[in-house]
């Protein structure tokens, strides 16, 4: 049962208040784009063991959707930040590190 | 508008806490940037009140708004007088990018009375509802049972609850089963 | 292999049981095998042996990080069926459950499969719909179902509630070969015959690593060293994204937590597995007497085989609405499993892009009911090299053609 | 036999006198009594029988880990069965009835199955009632599910009579068990300022202090505890729960309370349990411990009970277990209960000691009170069948050849203590073997971790494997602090409480009794009393290779009965680490998992039962619509009527009336329940267009147009009519089930794709009620209302809308019809939708006005060849599938699902497309989900599928049977006829027509 702080409002919602949406900073393609890119952006998941920057949206409060670094495997969770980022921030990839020596920062 | 009418069309409900329909209650969902000197003024000479904080929520004589999200207030007002404040914030704000809609009868509205009122609430709501936690002048939206809602204190034994229209009917009777008498935990006024 | 009979448990009921055989050998690992799978959960150990059964290779390693059957083969609600609406799952899952008919004989393992019929409540005007589709498709697909009304309900499962005030029972689509099986025999069941075949179960021993050479799979590399292999299959459920990765590619998988819980035992009250797919639960009563009840999925990724309490809630709430008299059993025991969901919720079995490397994946919420079928299907596709007319459907290019296996079209489920 | 004492009884109270019903005998007891000592104080030592031998079982503990004493208890509305004797607070007319038997009790037939145990050792069945195949589910089966199982399950057609609920509460320290070393937790954790949530599951406070003898701050424990209690209630920051069971403990802190509120006086009104959700920075679980059988021959006979148990019933109730009671020990603390049961003058012939030596000051009081004490001696096995009658006596360190033979009528048993850890490890935290103790206890090195990657569950007292009531109050004392301190408060410093206690000497690890106990006395010694596991069941599953803890445990079902093992495991895994020549730790336990102990269903339900169960969203017609014959069908979460039913008439009737009285005069639609979101802004023209397949930015203000939306796997996902409010604002509709969800996932693109877009959203699908006044005779309905708007042709013509007033109320008529008529579907404030509702029947009712529902909206929809979002798609189709492709634009460079739409199998020609069908009798409707057959075979041996039924109707318009369906090359088959296959294995002929069946040109609706 998660407890994330939603960056937006500033609560930290109880698990039943918000609503899981999958894996972060996905580059959407759209019409144009190769078989492989469309689907990698569609279908293919990192599914990582570990540090997982994810998407959630606080459904039953203020609406909006944040990011989140959360640990899969022990459900720590780092930090959440804002939806409007094409990449986790770099103090908060500083922190996981030093938490975690063995991550390697964020990839796509 | 004689014939407009609220969900339970005023019914109430004496137990641990009095539950009452709160009628139909004027609300005015703006969207738009918080932080530009506009809007705030429009706010302002709307229902006569600053912008609230985060989460804030504030009653004045001509009206109430409370914080929704980062881009969303509510303001409420007389029933009858929220398409007027429509359309007073859309002169306000002309030009600008916003939005200002009357959500007045997408809403019910309940008033809960008493020393129990968080209890009640915190029966169905994950929020922390303890004095030290949840204080008045602060809205939580929130979900009672499996419903969205939104509350708010307007006096330290008054719980304002509002959801929408649709599970209105819904809403009050689970406030009214969670409010029966003799239920109430007691956890927050405990010794 | 000594048979199991009840004649061999009178002799050695005379003997205060110490004639006994281990059912399976704990090898130490060779340095190489013909054929590794990676995972001994009853899709890898299902491989294994139609492997050895239908192809004679028996120089076969199964390489289990913990212990045999304990993935979600341990830890199912043992729903088995075949009552899908597309071609390629109602024809693999056929398959499975036609096998699962004489798995008991054919192991010499009692599995105790137990065609008790399953039947998937219809409480909305549009899941009738979605199930009568599905019993025309399976008519055509061979499938023996039927669309049963409301009384027929009542009448094979009298513990109901046909008229609940949210939503009454409308109809099932009832399946009367359906059933369950006592999973852990299943695992057990063709370890033991694996181990009969000469095959290597390595227990406790997680692959780590896969080495390769020229872009072809040339062993894995283990916490008991390095196993080389010609083949390799992975079969590895939840945690198949991990594996794909050692081997270089990503899945169009996600992890997550599904639950279930039993509750105490009682005495038989009902005798088919029920799903309520519009309320979310699922119930069917064990040989033990417990009731065996389903719950739903989180919806972000985990691997912790702990789920969030709220989906027992939500399962509970809308198991008590339908079978009212379950509301003063008590719940014995909660737990979760990781289950590997892929984006058309139809699993995965096929080559990939690592030369002689193999993936059995994306069971997801309901691949016990498919264990004898897929590793029938896996076995042909390691066995030839490209997958046979079962496995081709369920190729990992489907997600760049397009061409989904969605069973959730007719308001079906996949458990 | 057992009986009430004339002294002791520490929580009955003897003036206040209870009757209840015990299979059927009418019995007393006082209150304060359990059922348990309520039963033993009757003689009532059997009380139930075994899971799969049907073995006599009597009570062996005095809390919730008794395996035995399971009972059915009430009846009716309030019957439950497996209830614990144990947990049981007796009262006034409590009624209950043993399980597991036929006939009886005393004489059950499924006892034959003791004369065969040796034929059913563990995994029996695995290996045998194979053949014939069918027979294991018709004949081995149904024998063996009828012999397990316990309790008789509830009555169907009984409703469970109480009602349940949830309570959140938020904490910074839950405290869990308030034995001395949870109160003095609790006192510290609350002295810091600390929010302090305590929990106990009996109704009285102490946990065993008060039993043992201990004493606090040189007083009896007992005053220690009513004052701490006192201090405690009188902080303000603390609260104290009884009956309050701590469930268990899941991520982020998150724990489950589970309060029985009325189980001890059914006349007590409100829900009968609450089931907390516990929010708390630190969880402190000060749970205590339980204590081991002692694993030797014929343990599991009625009268043979924890030493521990025996002491509770004659301290805390008065009771004695027998008169002559055997101690059998490898440890100091069953002296306690040899001492106690002496100073009761009852008669204890011997305390059996596996330890060669014993000399602490327990034993040496025992031996000055006389009393005989054997060291180095077990029991070789216990004489008796429904009760005890003697016990054999061996060296512990032998085979088990008798040495002597004591008479009996009870024997009290200590293997030991195990630490409550439960809680501790049910969210991952891990244990460290303490040989020397012979227990597991928590390793704080690797707690169970929370959202912040720290530990958040701690441990104290007995539970952390204190045994001594010193060690026990000081660890409680001091872990409480920790707790405030991790938990971000000022823990203050302070002496902890004095406790004393006879300090015990050491324990011997005894996890066979004798030591070398042979085969045959292994298959009489019981591990798991419930489910008849005993040590040669888990020699059995080690010699065959299910060595794994958690084979073993699967195969024997060792600690899977209704206790969970909190009396078997780790006997058991001790047999399984002994048989494989491996230590302890190394087998390691098996998986704690939630509850505790188990919880009701109707707790996890809560309040969501009956109306209550889902939530249920109405329209403001609802209440009208069901008085007045509405025939409900759930939508999504709403309610819409199927059809208006009349008096006398079948529904069937009812849709086809709807339908003439549509097409032939005017009626009225509630499509309230439709999705209206405005979407305004500079970019909302832009945002449209990459939502819709079609152009949305070239819309004219004033005017509607349909539009498709598509998943970005290009599958159709909703669709509906967009109007154009002004040059920024957009107002889109949904389908009934799609307002949340599109909603959502504009909101979602806005969000988090195309954030710099200058868009807002609002949903207003309640704002108004949307009211469909349909038919030939629609305007001259409106008109009759009354109102300022010019309703004509030329002046709102067909997808155009206005605003204005209609019936003196604020209304905006939109042009819009989904069933090819004269159709206006006005959107009126939703608090004035009843009024202008029952202004449309006044001014309607000379053209006959009546209401239709859904079925006839979809039957003149189909009439229309109009699709319907869930019928003629199913989440697989593609706008093109459906002839849609008029409403794809071809000028857009990208919308969500156009790239999906262009992969290999979306441009298949093969794909299905949409026809019309009639059949070759009209009056024959096809069924519904039929598929079109070519009357060919697959290799695979399936019949070749070519099409399939998407609609299919009567329409009392055509006087016919139409349908729609998906059809392999359809549209180039017109004309042709095709076979759709009925589930019995006959066919229907279809012909493939237009699927527009009526007024193709338009004409109906362009007027
Ligand atoms: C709660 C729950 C209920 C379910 N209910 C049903 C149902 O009713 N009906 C139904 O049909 N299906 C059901 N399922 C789904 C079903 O359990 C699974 O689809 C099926 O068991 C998968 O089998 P498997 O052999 O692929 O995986 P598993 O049994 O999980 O086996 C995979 C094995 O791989 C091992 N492994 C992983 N990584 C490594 C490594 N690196 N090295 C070595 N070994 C490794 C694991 O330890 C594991 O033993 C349910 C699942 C759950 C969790
Ligand atoms: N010498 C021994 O061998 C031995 C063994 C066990 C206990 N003790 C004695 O026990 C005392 C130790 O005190 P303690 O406080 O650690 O343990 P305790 O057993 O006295 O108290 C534990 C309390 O926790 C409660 N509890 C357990 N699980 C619970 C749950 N899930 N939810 C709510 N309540 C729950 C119990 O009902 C009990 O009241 C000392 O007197 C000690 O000497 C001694
Ligand atoms: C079909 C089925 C029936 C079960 N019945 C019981 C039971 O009667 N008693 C019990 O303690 N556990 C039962 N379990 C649960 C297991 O004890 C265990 O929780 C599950 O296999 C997951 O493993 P884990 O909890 O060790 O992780 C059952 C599990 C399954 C899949
Ligand atoms: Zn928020």
């Amino acid at each position: 049962m998660l407890i994330l702080t939603c960056p937006n409002c500033g609560i930290a919602a109880d698990e039943t208040e918000l609503s899981a949406g999958g894996e972060a900073h996905l580059t959407r393609f759209g019409a144009g784009s190769s078989d492989a890119d469309f689907e990698g952006y569609l279908f293919m998941r990192k599914n990582t063991r570990g540090v997982h920057f994810e998407r959630w949206r606080h459904s039953y409060g203020c609406g909006k959707w944040f990011h989140a670094a959360r640990c899969t495997t022990t459900l720590e969770v780092f930090g959440t930040y804002p939806a409007q980022t094409t990449e986790p921030p770099a103090e908060l990839i500083e922190k996981i590190k030093q938490k975690r020596p063995e991550f390697e920062g964020f990839s796509k | 508008m004689s014939d407009a009418v609220s969900v339970v069309n005023g019914a109430s409900f004496d137990g641990a806490v009095e539950v009452k329909d709160a009628g139909l209650v004027g609300m005015v969902t703006l969207r738009g940037d918080l932080g530009s000197e506009s809007l705030a003024k429009a706010v302002k000479s709307a229902v006569g009140l600053a912008l609230p904080d985060a989460r804030g929520v504030k009653a004045g004589t001509k009206g109430g708004v409370a914080w929704m999200s980062p881009d969303e207030l509510l303001l409420f007002c007389d029933y009858e007088k929220a398409d007027a404040l429509v359309a007073k914030l859309d002169k306000a704000l002309a030009g600008e990018h916003f939005l200002a809609v009357n959500v007045s009868d997408a809403r019910a509205s309940f008033t809960l009375t008493g020393a129990g009122v968080r209890e009640v609430i915190a029966k169905g709501s994950p929020a922390d509802l303890s004095p030290e936690a949840f204080r008045q002048g602060e809205i939580r939206r929130s979900r009672l049972g499996q419903v969205a809602v939104a509350f708010w204190l307007s006096a330290p034994e008054t719980m304002e609850l509002v959801c929408f229209r649709s599970v209105g009917e819904f809403v009050y009777d689970w406030l009214c089963v969670a409010a029966e008498k003799d239920t109430l935990p007691e956890y927050f006024n405990a010794g | 292999m000594r048979r199991y009979s009840a004649f061999a448990i009178a002799r050695e009921a005379a003997r205060y049981h110490s004639g006994w055989e281990r059912a399976w050998a704990s090898p130490e690992p060779k340095s190489e095998y013909d054929v590794i799978i990676v995972g001994a959960g009853g899709h890898g150990l299902a491989t294994a042996y139609y492997l050895g059964k239908n192809f004679g290779i028996t120089n076969v390693a199964i390489i289990e990080k913990g212990w045999l059957g304990g993935g979600n083969t341990g830890r199912n609600t043992t729903i088995i069926r075949s009552n899908y609406l597309q071609d390629p799952s109602a024809a693999i899952y056929e398959k499975a459950r036609s096998l699962y008919e004489t798995m008991s004989q054919d192991l010499n393992y009692n599995v105790m499969f137990s065609p008790r019929g399953v039947m998937m409540l219809a409480q909305t005007e549009h899941e009738i719909r979605g199930y009568q589709r599905t019993a025309h498709a399976n008519a055509l697909q061979g499938v023996a179902t039927e669309f049963i009304g409301p009384e027929k309900v009542k009448e094979l499962c009298p513990i109901i509630e046909l008229k609940g005030p949210r939503y009454p029972v409308l109809g099932a689509l009832w399946q009367p070969r359906g059933g369950t099986a006592r999973h852990d025999a299943v695992a057990w069941g063709y370890a033991r015959a694996c181990s009969d075949m000469g095959m290597h179960i390595i227990q406790k021993c997680e692959v780590t690593g896969v080495h390769q050479d020229n872009g072809t799979v040339t062993g894995v590399e283990t916490t008991k060293g390095r196993i080389g292999c010609k083949k390799l299959g992975m079969v590895v459920a939840g945690n198949a994204s991990a594996l794909a990765g050692m081997a270089g590619f990503r899945l169009p998988l996600e992890s997550v937590a599904l639950q279930a819980l039993v509750s105490e035992p009682i005495k038989p009250c009902m005798d088919v597995v029920v799903m309520a797919n519009t309320v979310h639960g699922y119930l069917s009563q064990s040989d033990k007497g417990e009731m065996v009840i389903g719950g739903g999925t989180d919806g972000f990724n985990n691997y912790t085989q702990r789920g969030s309490f709220h989906h027992i809630e939500e399962t509970v709430r809308a198991l008590v609405e339908t079978f009212p008299m379950i509301s003063r059993l008590k719940m014995l025991r909660q737990w979760g499993g990781i289950v590997d969901v892929t984006g058309d919720r139809s699993p995965i079995i096929g080559t990939t892009p690592l030369g002689n490397t193999f993936i059995n994946c994306g069971w997801g919420t309901g691949g016990f009911k498919a264990i004898p079928g897929s590793g029938w299907a896996f076995a042909e596709t390691i066995a030839k090299g490209t997958p046979g007319e079962l496995a081709a459907p369920f190729g990992m290019d489907r997600f760049i053609e397009g061409r989904f296996i969605d069973e959730s079209v007719a308001a079906g489920v996949a458990h | 036999m057992s009986t009430r004492l004339q002294n002791h009884g520490r929580l009955i109270d003897r003036n206040s006198r209870l009757e209840f019903n015990w299979n059927g005998k009418r019995l007393n007891g006082f209150k304060g009594d359990t059922l348990a000592s309520a039963l033993l104080a009757n003689g009532e030592m059997l009380v139930g029988r075994s899971f799969k031998y049907h073995r006599p079982r009597g009570i062996v503990a005095s809390g919730p880990e008794e395996p035995n004493a399971l009972v059915g208890l009430g009846q009716g509305g309030k019957y439950e069965p497996n209830q614990r004797a144990t947990t049981t607070e007796l009262f006034n007319g409590l009624t209950a009835k043993s399980q597991n038997h036929w006939p009886s009790l005393e004489f059950d037939v499924g006892g034959v199955n003791r004369v065969m145990t040796r034929f059913f050792p563990a995994g029996f069945y695995y290996k045998t009632f194979m053949a014939p195949s069918f027979a294991w589910k018709h004949v081995f089966e149904p024998v063996i599910r009828k012999a397990a199982g316990l309790g008789a399950a509830p009555d169907p057609e009984e409703r469970d009579a109480d009602r349940y609920e949830y309570f959140y509460a938020h904490c910074d320290v839950l405290v869990i068990g308030g034995g001395i070393a949870g109160l003095a937790a609790a006192l510290q954790a609350g002295k810091s300022g600390a929010k302090v949530l305590l929990l106990e599951q009996e109704n009285h406070f102490g946990g065993r202090a008060p039993v043992d003898g201990v004493t606090v701050e040189g007083k009896p424990a007992q005053d220690w505890i009513d004052a701490t209690i006192a201090t405690l209630d009188s902080m303000e920051n603390v609260t104290i729960r009884t009956r309050t069971m701590g469930a268990g403990v899941y991520d982020h802190g998150y724990a489950l309370g589970y309060e029985r509120l009325s189980d001890h006086a059914p006349e007590i009104s409100g829900p009968r349990h609450r089931l907390w959700r516990i929010r708390a920075r630190r969880i402190l679980t000060a749970t205590g411990a339980i204590e081991r059988p002692l694993s030797f021959a014929g343990n599991d006979v009625p009268g043979v009970m924890l030493a521990g148990a025996v002491r509770d019933y004659m301290v805390n109730h008065g009771v004695s277990v027998g008169d002559r009671v055997v101690v059998a020990t490898n440890n100091d603390d069953a002296y306690r209960t040899a001492i106690a049961l002496k100073e009761a003058g009852l008669d204890v012939p011997a305390v059996v000691d596996a330890r060669s030596t014993a000399t602490g000051p327990l034993v040496e009081k025992a031996r000055a009170m006389g009393l005989r004490v054997e060291t180095g001696t077990a029991i070789s096995s216990v004489y008796g069948n429904k009760k005890v009658t003697s016990v054999g006596l061996c060296r512990q360190s032998g085979e088990g050849t008798k040495t002597d033979e004591l008479d009996c009528d009870a024997v009290a048993m200590s293997g030991g203590w195990s630490p409550v850890v439960h809680l501790w490890s049910h969210c991952g935290g891990k244990l460290n073997w303490d040989s020397e103790m012979a227990m597991f206890r928590p390793d704080p090195s690797r707690p169970p971790m929370g959202a912040d990657g720290e530990g958040f569950v701690l441990v104290a007292g007995t539970a952390n494997g204190h045994l001594d009531a010193a060690a026990a109050i000081a660890d409680g004392h001091a872990v409480g602090a920790q707790a405030a301190t991790e938990a971000g408060f000022d823990a203050k410093e302070a002496a902890a409480p004095v406790a004393e206690s006879e300090s015990e000497g050491p324990i011997l690890a005894v996890w066979s009794m004798p030591q070398g106990q042979n085969k045959k006395l292994q298959m009489k010694t019981f591990l798991d009393y419930q489910n008849d596991v005993k040590v040669s069941d888990v020699v059995l599953a080690a010699q065959e290779g299910y060595e794994s803890v958690e084979h073993t445990k699967r195969y024997t079902t060792l600690g899977m009965a209704t206790d969970q093992g909190k009396l078997s495991n780790i006997n058991g895994l001790a047999v399984l680490a002994d048989s494989l020549n491996a230590e302890i730790p190394q087998v390691g336990t098996t998986t704690f998992r939630p509850p505790y102990h188990p919880i009701s269903m109707g707790a996890i339900a809560g309040e969501a039962r009956g109306g209550l169960f889902k939530v249920l969203r109405r329209t403001p017609m609802h209440d009208w619509t069901d008085k007045n014959g509405g025939v409900w069908e759930p939508v999504a979460d709403w309610r819409r009527p199927y059809c208006y039913q009349q008096a006398g008439e079948s529904v069937k009737d009812a849709v086809n009336r709807e339908i003439l009285q549509t097409r032939n005069s005017v009626s009225i639609l509630d499509a309230s329940t439709l999705g209206k979101i405005i979407v305004k802004g500079p970019d909302a023209g832009r945002f449209l267009d990459m939502l819709y397949t079609n152009m949305m930015s070239t819309l004219k203000v004033g005017r509607c147009r349909y539009g498709l939306m598509c998943s970005e796997n290009g599958f159709l996902s909703d669709d509906g009519v967009v109007a154009r409010l002004d040059e920024d604002t957009f107002l889109c509709h949904t389908t009934s089930g799609g307002s949340d969800r599109i909603h959502a996932w504009m909101e979602e693109w806005l969000q988090t794709e195309w954030w710099d877009w200058k868009v807002y959203t609002a949903n207003v699908t309640e704002q108004y009620a949307q009211i469909g006044i349909v038919g030939p005779n629609a305007r001259k309905v409106l008109e009759k209302m009354g109102t300022d708007m010019d309703l004509s042709a030329e002046a709102l013509p067909f997808m155009a809308f206005a605003d204005g007033e209609i019936a003196g109320i604020k209304a905006r008529p939109y042009r819009i019809s989904f069933s090819g008529e004269l159709s206006y579907e006005v959107a009126v404030p939703a608090a004035q939708g009843q009024a202008f509702w029952d202004a449309a029947l006044a001014a309607g009712a000379e053209f006959g006005i009546t209401p239709y529902g859904t079925e006839a909206l979809h039957v003149m929809r189909a009439e229309k060849g109009f699709i319907m979002i869930g019928d003629e798609t199913d989440g697989t189709v593609i706008p093109q599938d459906l002839g849609l492709n008029w409403a794809i634009s071809k000028k857009k460079e990208d919308f969500l699902g156009k790239r999906a739409q262009q992969r290999p199998h979306m441009v298949d020609p093969k794909r299905w497309r949409l026809v019309g069908l009639e059949t070759e009798d009209p009056s024959v409707v096809i069924p519904d989900g039929a598929y079109a057959v070519d009357g060919t075979t697959r290799a695979n041996g399936v019949k070749n599928m070519i099409g399939r039924i998407t609609s299919t109707y009567y329409s009392p318009t055509l006087e016919r049977s139409i349908a729609m369906g998906l059809v392999e090359d359809g549209p180039e088959r017109m004309g042709e006829t095709i076979m759709f296959a009925r589930t019995d294995g006959t066919t229907i002929n279809a012909k493939i027509v237009d699927p527009v069946f009526l007024d193709k040109e338009g004409a109906r609706q362009n007027v």
